[in-house]
């Protein structure tokens, strides 16, 4: 785990509870940090046409996407006075159940940490360039649609 | 001669059966636009983005050699 | 650790980074739910007239503590379709870098997960008869006041 | 004559010094304040709520046997 309080990876399938744990863990050494955001994005199980989903194929354009992250991250810091930004994405297949993206974000008082958790969670949505195909089952898929795309 | 390498993700890679192809003699993102239309109709009914060197083609410009050029269809991460 | 969807309990002393994976892996059992937010509160090492804070130390009116937690997960509950609500908070003593309250919810998409932990933590911190007396030294101690009190 | 137990929190109990008290002859929750306000003078000058068997006081009401009657300074969790 890298141990810059401002970091992304991407996660080869799924990322796991004690991940989770591993980021709270590190935020707990910031004796000015007074409040933890957390947002983590699970696989659903939906019903579609041909049947319900069984897990998501993630794939990414990896130099792209790190690098709009790492300005989602540089941006939100400064705008909210940030202490800490971790964020996961997962690569590669991920189950229904399992989680494929977490967000968590320290800062003194809880309304930064909360208001910058969810625009980066929206950030991460719509700018960075990552796909995934809802799997059915061995021969169907569908590409996944984010409730909002890019604005190009 | 130019000659540019477009990579392709998603949904576009998948309808196109590859990740890369390249172009030969286009010189400004306009011209880019007009062969892909051309050799890939479907792309004129689809939305997607353009990158150039990682930043998403915001207005028409002249390509340069060695540049990065990706097509990106509506991005779903999350 | 109880195994309804629906729980909250009091800890003696810090919530600990394994309480947060447990309560994830809770939620990843759940096929239907897409999105967990968390809020954790951490004791921070605030700067006071005769010293820096050391730990908070919490004390309740446990009974009826409890029954507004559980109308307040009941009111969200109903209000954003959550599938899971889970809430801790320590009692005793919480030193600076240790959390002392998680809020974690469980919804099918991100805007009631987000919206309804906001408002829940907001509750607990207006309408749950909940003290901490700020530790700054041996001989020294300051009741805590959160940004609003109780209207009465 | 009835007698009521009444429970203190925070800084209500630090400064009474105990954390429960009991008061005679208290009919209803304006007689209940009159009492609490002459006994403990400090009170009208702290915040504070009453709870009547676990629901904050939002109107006068009159007192019943066996009712807790807890005195609550401003919340501070989290």
């Amino acid at each position: 785990m890298n141990h810059s309080p401002f970091s992304f990876a991407f996660l080869q399938g799924a990322i796991t509870p004690t991940h989770i744990a591993e980021i709270v863990q590190q935020n707990a050494a910031m004796l000015t940090l007074g409040a933890h955001s957390l947002f983590l994005g699970q696989v659903r199980a939906d019903e579609k046409e041909n049947g319900s989903i069984t897990a998501i194929e993630y794939t990414c354009y990896a130099e792209m996407a790190t690098a709009q992250i790492q300005k989602i991250i540089t941006l939100h810091s400064t705008q909210y006075a940030l202490k800490s930004v971790f964020i996961y994405h997962s690569i590669g297949t991920v189950a229904i159940g399992e989680i494929c993206l977490c967000v968590a974000v320290g800062a003194a008082h809880r309304k930064e940490a909360i208001e910058a958790c969810q625009s980066i969670v929206e950030s991460i949505k719509k700018e960075v360039p990552i796909w995934g195909r809802e799997i059915i089952n061995e021969s169907t898929s569908i590409w996944k649609t984010n409730h909002f795309s890019s604005s190009q | 001669m130019n000659r540019h390498k477009i990579i392709a993700f998603g949904i576009i890679a998948e309808k196109i059966g590859k990740t890369e192809f390249y172009l030969e003699n286009i010189a400004t993102t306009q011209a880019l636009k007009e062969k892909l239309y051309n050799q890939y109709p479907f792309l004129q009914t689809l939305t997607f983005s353009i990158a150039i060197d990682h930043e998403i083609l915001q207005e028409e410009l002249t390509l340069e050699e060695n540049q990065e050029i990706a097509l990106l269809p509506p991005f779903s991460g999350g």
